[in-house]
């Protein structure tokens, strides 16, 4: 177990707590929530791939003992992906909530089908 | 010589976040808890700021966070001004609270 | 030159949502789709003598992103240049507002790069767009059902794409890059119990978006949404699912170290059947053909795990296939519910009178969907079949005989009187657009040995006598299929039960997790 | 150090997840945004803390607005059952628990690899310039990604048009009433923040490639200038279908420039000193941003709002 770094595990660990939101919460805008919790956990762990105490930020002209680059450039893109499908899901739920005027899943799913 | 004076003033902004912490935990009402949780935020973190500052002696980085302090001096009273202010308008009246929270507390 | 295929559609669609004149917009859609037809086909002509790769900026493999086009990817490509065309031609006099064509081109560009991609992050990027677009278009008029629809669409898709993102993240941190084929190489070098986390992980999300069986509860919600616009739910079921298979394809190539093949074999057979199974217990003809898709798609995945180079080919001819028919039989559907005003299959009568032409179209796409013979559908499945062993041709010929019956039943709104005789004129282009289709689904299996080889440069034969025999067996098996259509589907109580059976949103999420842990466990045990 | 924050970032996580009460959920994420973003801080990626920080502020907005909606909309809240048997929660509890134990018997066991890193780290500087190697990588070697990553805001924002298009022209709205208004102490006081927040914000962008932040960071502040205007004086005077149009045009303005520089490698056609290009691209990638953010911002807080 030498190589799982600590991030790695909390990771994990948040992950899997976001998903028992997805399958425990009743209400759209805590499933919303929870799928954002994913994301970042997911984040983290790419941040903590390679990493040990003591790296610097890969930027400046000394270049040495730094964090790994390339992760950190395909988080800030996934981070973009990320709040643009909550907001996309939350104006969804707003018209949903116009029309339907309820907001919990169960309840939604009742009267959309009618 | 300034490490250790600056290492100090850090501990005391430290110190100052604790007892406001203390003390929000201990008061009920809402107008003391606003009045704690905005010395926590301009005291104590200007305290560490400065700290922060004196520990670093004459830099760039220390310019950088003097311009995050001052940034900190014009914005946290406002923030907490208006949390107050807002609380007030929509009825959040400071008298009828306050006869009650007392006995308790 | 290669990222022109996804940057000129979205480019175009840019500039038909800045331009305000209709009419403009609809002969440059159509002038353009046939220019990416063209090149989609020339590429295609190209890349059979060889792969076409190419580096965007010029920089090592490895630094950048790697665009290439083999043989499976271009052929993917020309299907989605021409579906698109087909689309477009039948949409052309319909006023359907600014936003339509321009989502529907970027929808376009995205598939087109998400099938050239060599980068898995990459892949990430694109099906992420394309989902929210997909999600857009589902709720185009904005009702509550397809508003409900398209958001469980949208949510249970972004929680897949996070098992999909944690998988890369591992790939990554194991092979040190993101490029698929010097992943490859770096990862046979490598102990195989390494990859068990990432297959499982990446092979969880695609089986989401394939809509395999535990995980099969958005599909019918998402392809089968009532006010969705029919070219829409027509390329989601044709074309959209499709990308999901494709990936599959290429990430069996890439995990070649874990061989699953027989529990995906399993859970291919368990899907064609629920998907028959629930496709007999509705009334809404876009439900019965949304639950076909799920069984088509459990056929397509037990070719693809048969171990023979026949059945696989027969696989990907039968994703081509089921490409041409599943759009046809939506487009059609669109028109006739247009047409009727209702989508009850028990309330609609004597199609073939009043729209002859689509029903013709609708009769040539349900014989190529059932295997008659001489239609595209028979030639896939006998290739499927003649690599298979016997369990597995058995269980296949049963799935068969299900999707007949329950297209017996789906025949019956094309004859019969209708109340209001009289045809009925519709739209010119439409009717083009539904029988190329059509006549496409006859001559694919008239000339299929010749397609196959055109399009995979395989040579294979179909065997005379066993062809015949199959023409009994789909004779036998259409008497069958009334004989229980008539006796036992119209009056049976258990179908009336099972109809509006459905996952919730936490039930799918559930499943999620529980195939990850049945596949974790599968890998531990089998491979 | 970091493990004291990793512990911070999950019981903020757990909070969110078990808090009964809907409404302290913006706090909670707030909570939850800004402990992550201290934590990408200390794995020394400052570019994403920055992301991650000025991304919670559109999501607190979106979620407040969101709220505002649900509690005048919803006819049926959810009322927070206090007697909740544990024994429903023993199910899915248990569920998680087994994944997770599931998850760590697979974790293989072996080093990180570092070989595209070593690549990257020695030769970004002679290939695409600058000192940022993150930049580097965002805006020259997988410039592709970024592409689409424009597109996916552009995609959103017509999305969230297309589905809340209640009435195409509104008119100016003044509520001083229920907001900060014409309040004096407020708008002084922003009047004397904002040259700081607009030179931060350039600050950013000019200089993405070579310290930390870029155009996403920088544009996204800007975008939050703007918000400011917003909620002090409580008018709207933009015109946001040419915001709309203008970010379609700075979108087809990166394709080119990218495809111009990078696609056709075509950097040595024009002998122009290293970095400019960064600079370019990072200052079309904020101008696109702000105008990204900002739409989405009055869509939330102007027309959905009512």
């Amino acid at each position: 177990m030498s190589n799982i770094g600590i991030v790695e595990i909390f990771a994990v660990i948040v992950f899997f707590i976001s998903f028992y939101g997805l399958i425990t919460s009743k209400n759209i805008i805590k499933s919303i929530a929870s799928i954002g919790i994913m994301e970042i956990a997911v984040i983290m762990f790419f941040l903590g791939i390679g990493f040990f105490d003591g790296m610097k930020p890969p930027i400046g002209p000394n270049l040495e003992n730094v964090a790994d680059p390339l992760p950190q450039a395909l988080v800030i893109t996934t981070i973009i992906i990320g709040i643009t499908v909550c907001a996309v899901n939350l104006s969804m739920l707003i018209t949903l909530c116009r029309q339907l005027k309820a907001a919990d899943w169960d309840i939604v799913e009742k009267k959309s089908s009618e | 010589m300034l490490s250790i004076i600056g290492n100090a003033i850090i501990i005391a902004g430290v110190i100052i976040i604790f007892i406001g912490i203390i003390g929000i935990h201990k008061y009920k009402n809402f107008y003391t808890r606003i009045l704690l949780a905005a010395k926590i935020d301009t005291v104590g973190a200007i305290t560490i700021l400065i700290g922060i500052v004196i520990k670093n002696g004459f830099s760039f980085f220390s310019l950088k966070t003097l311009l995050l302090l001052i940034i900190i001096v014009i914005l946290e009273p406002l923030t907490s001004h208006i949390i107050a202010r807002t609380a007030y308008l929509s009825g959040y009246k400071i008298e009828e609270q306050n006869l009650s929270d007392e006995k308790d507390t | 030159m290669l990222y022109l295929f996804s940057l000129v559609p979205v480019v175009l669609a840019i500039l038909l949502y800045i331009i305000p004149y209709i009419r403009v917009i609809r002969v440059m859609a159509l002038l353009a789709q046939l220019a990416v037809t063209g090149s989609a086909i020339y590429v295609f002509f190209l890349s059979k003598s060889g792969d076409i790769i190419t580096k965007i900026g010029g920089y090592e493999s490895v630094l950048g992103i790697t665009l290439k086009s083999d043989t499976l990817s271009s052929v993917f490509i020309a299907l989605t240049s021409f579906l698109f065309l087909i689309v477009v031609l039948y949409g052309f006099n319909e006023d359907s507002g600014r936003f339509y064509w321009f989502f529907m081109f970027i929808w376009q560009g995205l598939l087109n790069g998400l099938f050239l991609s060599r980068d898995v992050f990459n892949m990430f990027v694109l099906i992420e767009v394309a989902t929210i677009i997909v999600s857009v278009l589902m709720m185009y008029k904005r009702d509550n059902r397809s508003m409900y629809d398209g958001m469980v669409y949208l949510m249970i898709n972004t929680v897949a794409i996070q098992f999909y993102l944690f998988g890369i993240g591992y790939i990554y941190k194991l092979t040190g890059v993101l490029d698929i084929d010097v992943a490859m190489r770096i990862m046979s070098q490598m102990e195989p119990s390494t990859f068990y986390l990432p297959y499982a992980l990446i092979m969880t999300a695609i089986s989401l978006k394939c809509a395999l069986v535990p995980l099969s509860g958005w599909l019918p919600k998402a392809h089968g949404t009532a006010s969705a616009p029919t070219a829409v739910s027509a390329l989601l079921s044709g074309l959209h699912i499709k990308c999901a298979v494709y990936l599959f394809i290429r990430f069996q190539i890439f995990f070649e170290v874990i061989d699953l093949s027989v529990f995906f074999m399993v859970i291919g057979i368990i899907t064609g059947f629920v998907g028959f199974i629930m496709a007999l217990a509705q009334s809404d003809i876009k439900l019965i053909l949304a639950y076909h898709t799920v069984s088509q798609i459990g056929i397509i995945m037990l070719a693809l795990n048969i171990p023979d180079a026949y059945s696989r080919t027969g696989g990907v001819y039968h994703i081509i296939n089921h490409a041409m028919f599943k759009s046809a039989l939506f487009l059609c559907a669109g028109i006739i519910s247009e047409v009727y005003g209702t989508r009850d299959i028990y309330k609609i009568k004597g199609v073939l009178k009043r729209l002859p032409l689509v029903g013709a179209a609708t009769i040539m796409a349900i014989l190529g969907i059932t295997g008659a013979p001489l239609f595209n559908g028979s030639i896939s499945k006998y290739f499927i079949v003649s690599g298979a062993g016997g369990f597995v041709s058995v269980m296949i010929f049963l799935i068969n005989l299900g999707t007949i019956i329950s297209f017996i039943k789906y025949s019956t709104m094309l004859f019969g009187k209708s109340e209001d005789c009289g045809r009925v004129k519709i739209d010119g282009f439409r009717q083009v657009a539904v029988m190329i289709l059509g006549i496409i689904c006859f001559t694919g299996g008239i000339f299929g040995e010749q397609f196959i080889h055109f399009l995979f440069n395989i040579d294979v034969g179909v065997d005379a006598a066993g062809y015949f025999e199959k023409i009994f067996l789909f004779a036998a098996s259409v008497i069958a299929g009334y004989v229980i259509f008539r006796y036992y589907v119209r009056n049976s109580l258990l179908l009336k039960k099972i109809s509006g059976f459905h996952l919730s949103f936490r039930g799918m999420c559930a499943s999620i997790g529980f195939f990850f842990a049945m596949v974790l466990i599968m890998i531990r045990f089998f491979a | 150090m970091i493990q004291i924050f990793l512990i911070f970032w999950l019981i903020s996580s757990l909070l969110i997840i078990i808090d009964k009460q809907l409404i302290h959920l913006i706090i909670h994420l707030g909570i939850f945004s800004m402990v992550s973003a201290v934590c990408f801080f200390m794995l020394a990626a400052p570019d994403v803390a920055m992301a991650e920080a000025v991304v919670s502020v559109f999501t607190t907005i979106v979620f407040i607005v969101c709220f505002e909606k649900y509690y005048s909309l919803v006819d049926i809240l959810v009322v927070p059952d206090k007697k909740a048997k544990f024994f429903r929660h023993l199910v899915p509890i248990g569920f998680t628990i087994l994944l997770i134990a599931l998850f760590f018997m697979f974790i293989p066991d072996v080093p990180a690899s570092t070989y595209l890193k070593e690549m990257y780290i020695s030769m970004f500087q002679q290939d695409i310039g600058g000192e940022n190697a993150v930049t580097a990588i965002y805006l020259g070697y997988r410039v592709y990604d970024t592409l689409f990553e424009a597109l996916m805001l552009l995609v959103s924002i017509a999305a969230i048009i297309h589905l809340s298009w209640h009435e195409k022209k509104l008119d100016i709205v003044d509520r001083t009433e229920s907001g900060i208004g014409n309040y004096n102490i407020a708008s002084a006081t922003i009047r004397v923040i904002v040259p700081l927040i607009v030179m931060f914000s350039f600050y950013l962008i000019v200089n993405g490639h070579i310290s930390a932040g870029g155009g996403f960071q920088g544009g996204a502040l800007i975008a939050v200038l703007f918000i400011c205007r917003y909620i002090i004086y409580h008018i709207h005077d933009m015109n946001i279908d040419r915001i709309i149009i203008l970010e379609k045009l700075v979108f087809v303005l990166i394709a080119i420039v990218a495809i111009y520089f990078i696609f056709l490698g075509a950097g040595s056609w024009l002998s122009l000193p290293q970095g400019v290009y960064l600079m370019v691209m990072n200052l079309l990638v904020g101008i696109k941003i702000a105008c990204g953010f900002l739409v989405m911002f009055y869509r939330f807080m102007v027309y959905e709002r009512r």
